[in-house]
């Protein structure tokens, strides 16, 4: 037969075939997806899917959240608007309490009503410790449900930042599903059936793929008149991005949201692929690329010194020689393009840094550091040699190459620094516990507010394993309580919080705990061969993140899949 | 022929021993907290959380157990066929990732090995016949056997492949393919197939190809070939029983590439995708996935253990020498 | 009878006459100077960004540039140096290791022979790259060295059997009889008196173990394993594909890499024949 | 007149230059003659072996020819030689330890041979020459390995006389055995040429006592030339060229002891076969040599098959 | 003296060493000075093997050899007494240097502190000795000289030491005829001068020729032992008889069938107690098995 069967939530009973591996799909006549409704993506998915669990948010298969489970709100960074999506609305109903509102005729994909006990459910959750957001209870006293369609949270404190993060971030669980799942399950487990409230189910998966199907009777058809155009999307677990890249240009590939160093000639070059911008930087900035110091060990203890080394770094030798323009140089202060209104230009100009060799120099002889053995570089104050190891893992190879740059331009001022490429592991470990001199991360992504950044720059305390936020060791009470204040404006307040911002900002480029280099981008490289009106800066075409990246449909991704247009349909 | 057996079971035995230990031994000794590196890539943003995390899957891989423990664990998972979880597609068994890469370089492999030591042997015994044929067979499979096994994927694949556009570059079939039974996909496999196999078979073809010629001149030296020619058979029966005789050494020959032949798999699955052991392998590196990498590692060895018991079963069945020697009937 | 001297002459006037020989000569001879002059012909720096990047070859940049801007062929030169080294410390030491294991094996015999033998036979089934993954994977050092160092420790064993058989057919020769009843010491006598008669054998040995040494470390390099520091061909050939040089048709980058490696060790396997010629009456062409 | 030799030359292409191993030999086998070869080591007699049934790749005939039955052989010629080998000319390798395939079962490996030859395998004469061998018949169902030295040897030479050659050379068949087995040989062999399984024999060991028990004519060669020809009886008892005689005197016989009387080698050594001297080769080390032995002797027949290359004979 | 008490020497055989082979068995034998004693036997029957023990090469399995009543140790001081020559001259050589190495290895080891001259001096002496002439050996390759040239060396290196054994294994089966009597008169000369010398041989002519008396070797054991004049004058042993039968002679040749019937030796395996040797005659020694009484050995000397 010839006529799709319908797609259900349950992954269909393998075909006993038995061929490589994965569960063949249901009938024997869609062997093959019809390219004409298949949005094939890749860049996301860095392993074969081996989980559609939404709380495992790093490694569940791409889409389980965004795709199959959805999040109370939406957030649209560009306009910084949040977006009522499972939720109506959400209202401060208090100096402590917040009132959710919930959309009316949601439906699960087993046909079950989406309710506030779900929404209750999930966020209770996260009172199992070893759910990410099991911090949450630390600030929240009650979450309750007051009818149906509204849930109430009762706040110890009010992180009205981190709340407004919180409601687009976590993806809501069916509780009728859930319920009764160990916390070993609910961390650890497969969830192979994912029951979702989103506009797509589980299809089928194999190693290098995950298929997703689109499924009848989604929410926002009705509720918002949107509805996602491909009928299967089909994401490409990567395995190198040279796949990719063969992929797209053969047309196989309608999204990539890998790393394709030399697109720019591919966008360029008549090959039918876009980026966002049709020129430098092409990419939308996604999170920021920061040379963390360790504020623990000398000479880098010195704001001067690190001073000196922020004004030796030629950024934009990176940004051109190692990215080929794909990415953007940071602003002094780290925050994202679309942060800017939260950045204080009087202070930037103030005490901001640029590249200046000359200029670093003088910093240098200034604080004190000179080169007594004439090696060309300078000694510790007490005379001893500085040599700096700048780890990065082996096998990032931009991140290699960038790092070289770094100690190029370090070495020209002055500053002795040596690229170092240990594995993974062993740079974490060395990162975590504190033993290593300089160190590249980019771990904080766009969000809502900027308290994300100062979050990961200036928390305290200081533990003997910093496993994610405040590498570099720095201690400064002050701005952590400033960072702490951020937390509690409230979202709308923008002058508030931009008091605050200037205030950290300040501190930030006084001390430098550290160095922001450049804005990473948020890869993205489309094809229209089958499917046209992507997102780009071009007039009259949507303005959502072109992403299938996790955690980014939420902040709008899944409104590309609304948006986009089938050739000829 | 027992105690023959015997010792190559103890070999054997000891090889699987040591290999284990070595693989059990080397990611714990190294650098690194294979579950910190695991929770890094997680992303968590509040430290109490992440610790919490932390606890429970340190516990989970077992890790937080005195080290003889772990030892004897890993030893008695072994036994079950337990390879433990891989941290890469967590929580996914690794024997289920290895059994499901596996048949992919089986398919690689088997076919590359079987015909390129088939074809190689017959190429070279017939190199050898004349002179002109040496010269000009030999040096190209010199430069066969010389040439890295990726580089000539890396030429395939873009003269093959990206140039021509005859076959595709990369994975095991195409995307748009859903595996079944129909001949569209077995066709889809197989143009997958075909060039990692043409790589693979190439340089090994070269290899087989000059042993083969070495030996057979060789044997068309050995005292037997210079009786029977002085007996007037004619060169065919001549060349036939040196062939017979020279492909013999090329057997153990066969049990001593294999390792090469394995690696040389590994890298052409990872240049072309394929979706093998290799590029798992390739993976589990990227992903500093340990369990994993040691699952593919063991999984490895015993094979190339097996198909080495294998060969010496075959070669004590096909050369009368060993058998008769091994009987203790005549010295 | 046979003899050694008339055959050092014979085996010279062989030498120089032998096409083989000379062939692998003649590639490497010339590819050992690039290496040897890479700093003059490839700049201080392999991976300067130096031109614009992603260009073919020019007058300026002979092999072309990579995508970041590198010059190929500096890259190159230098690729060969840590290749050479990579060989010649890995056959070296594989060629050390299997010397003395085969000799002692060989010549000793009995219970010290089992063990090495053993021992021999564990490392050889032993899938040498697999181990050497495994290994590299896990290492926090990697350099030409360390790769050079496990290289040679795992690929020794056929040399070891190899030369265990030689030797064992040597010590049976009166030779080595007469020197006990001369009351030489064991050592002495395989350093004195086995090993030189298998000179040719060692440099043929050595010679397989330096081209099999560089194949396996354009495998580590080309998986990622390789240096951290500096250039090898492998790495080239690995950077080459990450960056999808090939889908990009920037064929200058992974051609000379390639070719590079199969010119070495193709010309040390085409010598490696031409040797056995020369040094093996038998298979000498009139 | 099984077979003629006339002026038999063949040289080995070394770097060196041309080693002329055999210079200009001449003899006849006649029917049913045993014809023994000896001389000192490195005078031709292997040589001349194997020019009569294959020359290697560095042999070069320089001249001379070799009739058979009245027939010539195309000896220089190893493709047109093919047709005699087996047939009509046969070898006993001296290497019969290591002349059959390992790997095939002897019987197997005689039909294959005997296919390629284009001759049908006549089981029961060959069950019979094994039985007159001593061979158990089952050997022909092992491989070679499974065989002891002698066993294997006498295989050979019942592969080797197969075909009732008419000429079979036999090359230092004995000289790796111990003397009792070296008799059984030895025996065998006059048996196999009673027996009609061979005409005549070219018996070719250094051992000129052991030639005398069994051969009929011994030729005596000297670097690569005829030294003397005779009848075995002759040889040993009236030997006339010096070398002969100095040869013969130097052999230790069972009963001859050191202290009641003793013996004495040749002195000197045979010349270089390179670049051999003119005129007489044993020149040097002879000491009946005179003026005249620059010249070159040529052989003549001093008595009815007696041929010595002597100016003193 | 150089004695042997018992000596057996067994090796592992079979593809992996799944057997043993007696290859000497319980062998005794006093070698004195100024004496020939010639070991004969057929291929296999333990020469070499034995020969190698006396020089320490091999270890006994059993029993013991001793120098004037001490027991051997293999090392430089029972080497300055005891030395060898073997079978084949060529492989003595190390191909890949000059011949006189041998020479120099001597000196190496056991003559560190002489001074040149005085050591020219004592090699020229010993190779006069067995009559070379050091100009034409001095400074070439053993490919450069002949066989006998080789052999002699040989045995001038071990007279450079105190030398008062020679084992010789078959020295003259690789010479020419008349190379050979050329070695055999040197070993003669040197019993002369008070050498002992073991002489190994499957040529029952050789032994003859130079030696005082021989002990025949079958299948590692000693079959018949005695003056040379007595074992091959009236052999008693049926392997004896047979070996003397086969040898070829140049006086007569080999009669028709008449001597195979005494060709039937015991088979070795029986290796019963009762099978030892007894004195037929004085200082003649002869190895009888248990079935094998006075009426056997009649019965074969009848048919002699
Ligand atoms: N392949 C060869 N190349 C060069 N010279 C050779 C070759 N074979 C033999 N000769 C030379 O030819 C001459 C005759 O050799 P041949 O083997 O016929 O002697 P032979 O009488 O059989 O000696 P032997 O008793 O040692 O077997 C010798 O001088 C030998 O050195
Ligand atoms: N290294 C060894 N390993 C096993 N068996 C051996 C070894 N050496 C000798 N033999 C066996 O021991 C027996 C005696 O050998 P040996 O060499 O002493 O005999 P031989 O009398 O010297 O013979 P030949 O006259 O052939 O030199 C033979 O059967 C031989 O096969
Ligand atoms: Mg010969
Ligand atoms: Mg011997």
């Amino acid at each position: 037969s010839t006529t799709p069967s319908a797609p259900s939530g349950a992954p269909p009973a393998s075909g006993g075939a038995g061929a490589p591996s994965a569960p063949a799909g249901p009938g024997a006549a869609d062997a093959a997806f019809p390219r004409n409704e298949t949005l094939y993506t890749s860049g996301t998915q860095w392993g074969p899917p081996a989980n559609w669990n939404p709380l495992r948010t790093w490694d569940s298969a791409t889409g389980t959240k965004g795709l199959v489970y959805e999040t109370l709100f939406l957030y649209d960074p560009q306009n910084d608007t949040f977006t009522p999506w499972l939720a109506e609305s959400g209202d401060w109903t208090g100096e402590d309490t917040y009132e959710l509102k919930l959309r009316q005729g949601v439906t699960w994909a087993d046909g079950k009503p989406f309710t506030a006990d779900d929404v209750v459910f999930t966020v209770e959750l996260g009172k199992m410790k070893t759910v990410p957001y099991a911090n949450l209870w630390g600030w929240l006293e009650k979450a309750e449900a007051v009818d149906p369609a509204t849930v109430r949270f009762t706040f110890s404190k009010a992180n009205h930042q981190q709340w407004a993060n919180w409601v687009y971030n976590n993806a809501i669980v069916p509780k009728h599903i859930w319920q009764g799942r160990s916390e070993d399950d609910v961390m650890n487990g497969v969830n192979d059936k994912p029951v979702g409230t989103g506009p797509y189910t589980y299809h089928s998966h194999d190693q290098d793929r995950m298929a997703w199907v689109k499924r009848d009777g989604w929410w926002a058809t009705k509720a918002l008149g949107k509805d996602v155009k491909p009928k299967y999307v089909v994401d490409i677990v990567n395995s190198s991005n040279e796949v990719a890249m063969g992929l797209l240009l053969q047309k196989g590939l309608d999204l990539s949201n890998n790393f394709l160093p030399g697109v720019a000639n591919l966008v360029k070059g008549n090959f039918g692929i876009q980026t966002y911008f049709p020129e430098p930087p092409y990419m939308l900035s996604a999170n920021t690329a920061f040379l963390v110091p360790n504020t623990k060990r000398k000479p880098l203890d010195d704001p001067a010194f690190r001073k000196a080394v922020a004004g030796a770094i030629d950024t934009k030798k990176i940004v051109e020689g190692v990215y080929g323009n794909l990415v953007k140089a940071a602003s002094p202060t780290g925050l994202l393009p679309q942060w800017d209104k939260y950045v204080d230009q009087a202070v930037v100009s103030e005490k901001g840094f640029s590249f200046d060799t000359a200029k670093a120099r003088k910093l240098l002889a200034d604080a004190g550091y000179k080169d007594r053995d004439g090696d060309g570089l300078v000694e510790n104050k007490d005379g001893s040699k500085a040599s700096l190891k700048l780890i990065v893992p082996a096998g990032w190879t931009d991140w290699m190459e960038a790092s070289r740059v770094i100690a190029e331009g370090a070495k020209a001022a002055g500053i002795d620094i040596t690229p170092d490429f240990p594995d993974f592991n062993a740079l974490v470990d060395q990162r975590s516990s504190g033993k290593f001199d300089l160190v590249l991360n980019n771990e904080r992504q766009l969000s809502n507010t900027p308290w994300m950044y100062y979050d990961y720059i200036f928390q305290l305390p200081v533990n003997k394993q910093q496993n994610t936020v405040n590498f570099g060791r720095y201690e400064n009470k002050k701005a952590w309580d400033l960072v702490q204040e951020l937390d509690g404006k409230k979202v709308d307040d923008a002058e508030g919080m931009k008091k605050v911002t200037s205030e950290i900002q300040k501190i930030q480029l006084d001390d430098l705990p550290v160095i922001p280099l450049w804005y990473n981008g948020l890869w993205a490289q489309t094809s229209t061969a089958v499917w046209t009106n992507w997102p780009s800066s071009a007039p009259g075409t949507p303005k959502s993140p072109p992403t299938m990246w996790r955690n980014w449909l939420e902040l709008g991704g899944v409104l590309t899949l609304t948006e986009i247009k089938p050739v000829g349909g | 022929m027992r105690r023959y057996f015997g010792r190559k079971l103890l070999v054997y035995g000891l090889t699987f021993l040591v290999a284990v230990t070595v693989n059990w031994m080397i990611p714990r000794f190294m650098p690194g907290d294979p579950v910190q590196s695991m929770l890094s890539r997680a992303n968590v943003s509040q430290p109490a959380a992440v610790e919490a995390m932390r606890a429970h899957y340190t516990a989970l891989f077992g890790l937080d157990l005195p080290l003889w423990q772990q030892y004897g664990n890993f030893w008695a998972a072994l036994f079950r066929g337990d390879l433990g979880t891989s941290i890469w597609v967590f929580p996914t068994p690794v024997t289920d990732l290895i059994m499901r890469a596996v048949p992919y370089t089986l398919a690689l492999l088997i076919p590359s090995i079987l015909l390129s030591w088939w074809a190689g042997n017959r190429f070279g015994a017939f190199a050898a016949r004349r002179k002109w044929l040496d010269n000009t067979a030999l040096p190209i499979g010199y430069v066969l056997t010389a040439t890295p096994y990726m580089w000539l994927a890396i030429l395939l694949a873009w003269g093959l492949g990206v140039v021509a556009g005859i076959f595709p570059v990369s994975g095991g079939y195409s995307f748009s393919m859903r595996p079944n039974w129909s001949w569209e996909f077995v066709g889809d496999l197989a143009l997958h197939w075909f060039l990692p196999f043409a790589s693979l078979f190439l340089v090994a073809f070269g290899g087989w190809a000059i042993g083969m010629r070495n030996m057979i001149i060789y044997e068309l030296e050995a005292d037997y070939s210079t009786y029977l020619a002085s007996l007037g058979a004619p060169r065919r029966l001549i060349r036939r029983y040196a062939f017979r005789n020279a492909v013999l050494p090329q057997i153990t020959g066969l049990a001593l590439q294999l390792g090469v032949l394995v690696a040389g798999a590994l890298v052409t699955e990872i240049v072309f995708s394929y979706p093998g052991l290799g590029h798992l392998i390739l993976k589990a590196i990227q992903n500093q996935d340990f369990f994993l990498l040691q699952g593919a590692f063991l999984f490895i060895v015993v094979g190339v253990l097996v198909a080495n018991f294998v060969i010496d079963i075959v070669y004590v069945l096909v050369d009368p020498r060993t058998r008769i020697g091994m009987g203790g009937e005549a010295t | 009878m046979t003899a050694v001297p008339a055959r050092r002459r014979e085996g010279l006037y062989f030498a120089v006459r032998n096409g083989k020989l000379l062939a692998g000569l003649a590639v490497l001879v010339p590819l050992l100077l690039l290496a040897a002059a890479a700093p003059l012909l490839g700049g201080q720096d392999p991976n300067a960004y130096v031109a614009a990047p992603a260009s073919p070859p020019s007058a300026q940049n002979w092999f072309g540039t990579t995508m970041f801007g590198q010059d190929v062929f500096a890259q190159f030169v230098y690729g060969l140096r840590s290749t050479f080294i990579v060989g010649a410390l890995g056959g070296g030491l594989a060629a050390i290791i299997g010397m003395t294991i085969g000799f002692t094996a060989g010549y000793r015999g009995g219970i010290v022979d089992e063990v090495l033998n053993m021992l021999t036979n564990i490392v050889l089934v032993l899938p040498a790259l697999a181990v050497l993954l495994i290994v590299n994977a896990y290492l926090g050092v990697r350099s030409v060295g360390v790769q050079a160092l496990f290289i040679g420790l795992t690929s020794w064993p056929w040399a070891a059997r190899a030369i265990r058989a030689q030797t064992f057919s040597l010590r049976s020769r009166d030779f080595v009889d007469l020197a006990r009843l001369s009351g030489v010491r064991t050592w002495k006598i395989i350093a004195r008196e086995i090993a030189p008669n298998m000179n040719s054998y060692l440099v043929m040995t050595f010679i397989l173990l330096f081209g099999g040494s560089i194949l396996i470390a354009a495998s580590l390099d080309f998986i990622g394993l390789g240096p951290s520091q500096g250039i090898s061909l492998g790495l080239m050939l690995n950077n080459a594909a990450r960056w999808s040089a090939l889908h990009l048709g920037m064929w200058w980058w992974f051609i000379p890499p390639g070719a590079g490696i199969t010119a070495i060790v193709g010309a040390l396997y085409v010598m490696n024949v031409g040797l056995d010629e020369v040094f093996n009456p038998r298979l000498r062409e009139l | 007149m099984t077979l003629s030799v006339r002026d038999l030359r063949v040289h080995y292409r070394t770097l060196r230059g041309e080693v002329k191993a055999l210079d200009g030999v001449s003899f006849d086998v006649a029917d049913g003659e045993i014809l023994g070869l000896a001389g000192e080591s490195g005078c031709g007699k292997t040589t001349l072996g194997k020019s009569l049934i294959r020359m290697d790749g560095r042999m070069r005939l320089a001249g001379g020819t070799a009739e058979l039955d009245g027939q010539e052989l195309p000896i220089g010629d190893d493709r047109r030689m093919n047709r005699f080998r087996f047939a009509r000319v046969s070898l006993i390798p001296q290497y019969s330890m290591s002349a059959m395939n390992p790997t095939r079962k002897i019987g197997k490996m005689v039909g294959e041979l005997l296919a390629s030859r284009g001759e049908k395998l006549d089981r029961a004469e060959l069950e019979r020459r094994l039985d007159l061998v001593e061979l158990p018949r089952d050997v022909l169902g092992r491989y070679p390995i499974e065989l002891s030295g002698g066993m294997k040897q006498r295989m050979v030479m019942v592969i080797s006389t197969l075909l009732d050659p008419s000429l079979l050379i036999a090359d230092e068949i004995t000289s790796a055995l111990d003397v009792s087995t070296q008799k059984a040989v030895a025996r065998t062999l006059v048996e196999f040429r009673d027996r009609g399984f061979v005409r005549s024999m070219i018996f070719i060991t250094h051992d000129i006592s052991l030639t005398y028990q069994i051969a009929d004519t011994i030729m005596i060669m000297y670097a690569g030339k005829l030294a003397e020809k005779a009848p075995a009886g002759v040889i040993v008892s009236e030997p006339r060229h010096p070398y002969t005689r100095m040869l013969i005197s130097s052999l230790p016989e069972v009963g001859v002891r050191h202290a009641e009387r003793r013996l004495s080698g040749i002195p000197g050594r045979p010349p270089s076969l390179l670049d051999p001297p003119t005129g007489c080769r044993f020149r040097d080390r002879c000491p009946l040599a005179f003026e005249r032995c620059a010249e070159e002797p040529p052989p003549i027949e001093v008595a009815p098959g007696h041929h010595v290359a002597c100016w003193k004979a | 003296m150089l004695s042997l008490e018992g000596v057996t020497k067994t090796y592992r055989v079979g593809a992996f060493g799944t057997s043993t082979l007696t290859a000497v068995d319980d062998v005794s034998l006093d070698l004195a000075p100024g004496e020939v004693v010639s070991l004969i036997g057929e291929s296999g029957s333990g020469k070499t093997t034995l020969g190698k023990t006396v020089l320490g090469l091999l270890s006994p399995t059993k029993g013991r050899i001793t120098l004037d009543g001490e027991r051997a140790r293999p090392g430089k001081a029972y080497y300055r007494h005891v030395q060898g020559v073997f079978q084949d001259p060529f492989s003595c050589y190390n191909p890949v240097f000059k011949a006189d190495r041998v020479l120099t290895m001597i000196r190496n080891e056991y003559f560190p502190g002489v001074a040149d001259s005085e050591w020219q001096g004592r090699i020229e002496t010993s190779l006069s000795d067995v009559g070379l002439d050091p100009g034409q050996i001095l400074g070439r390759y053993p490919h450069q000289l002949s066989g006998g040239q080789l052999q002699r060396l040989l045995i001038a290196r071990a007279l450079l030491l105190d030398l008062r054994y020679l084992v010789a294994d078959e020295i003259t089966s690789m010479l020419d005829a008349s190379t050979r009597i050329d070695v055999l008169n040197l070993l003669a000369d040197l019993k002369a001068r008070g050498l002992g010398v073991l002489f190994v041989t499957h040529d029952l002519s050789l032994g003859n020729y130079i030696s005082e008396r021989a002990v025949v070797l079958y299948r590692g054991r000693v079959v018949e032992s005695g003056s040379t004049a007595a074992v091959f004058g009236n052999p008693l042993h049926p392997y004896t008889i047979r070996l003397l039968s086969s040898v070829p002679r140049l006086t007569s040749r080999w009669g028709g069938e008449e001597d195979t019937a005494s060709a039937e030796v015991p088979e070795p395996d029986d290796r019963k107690g009762a099978s030892t040797l007894v004195e037929a005659e004085p200082g003649h020694l002869v190895r009888r098995t248990g079935g094998d009484t006075d009426a056997g050995t009649a019965s074969l000397r009848s048919a002699r």
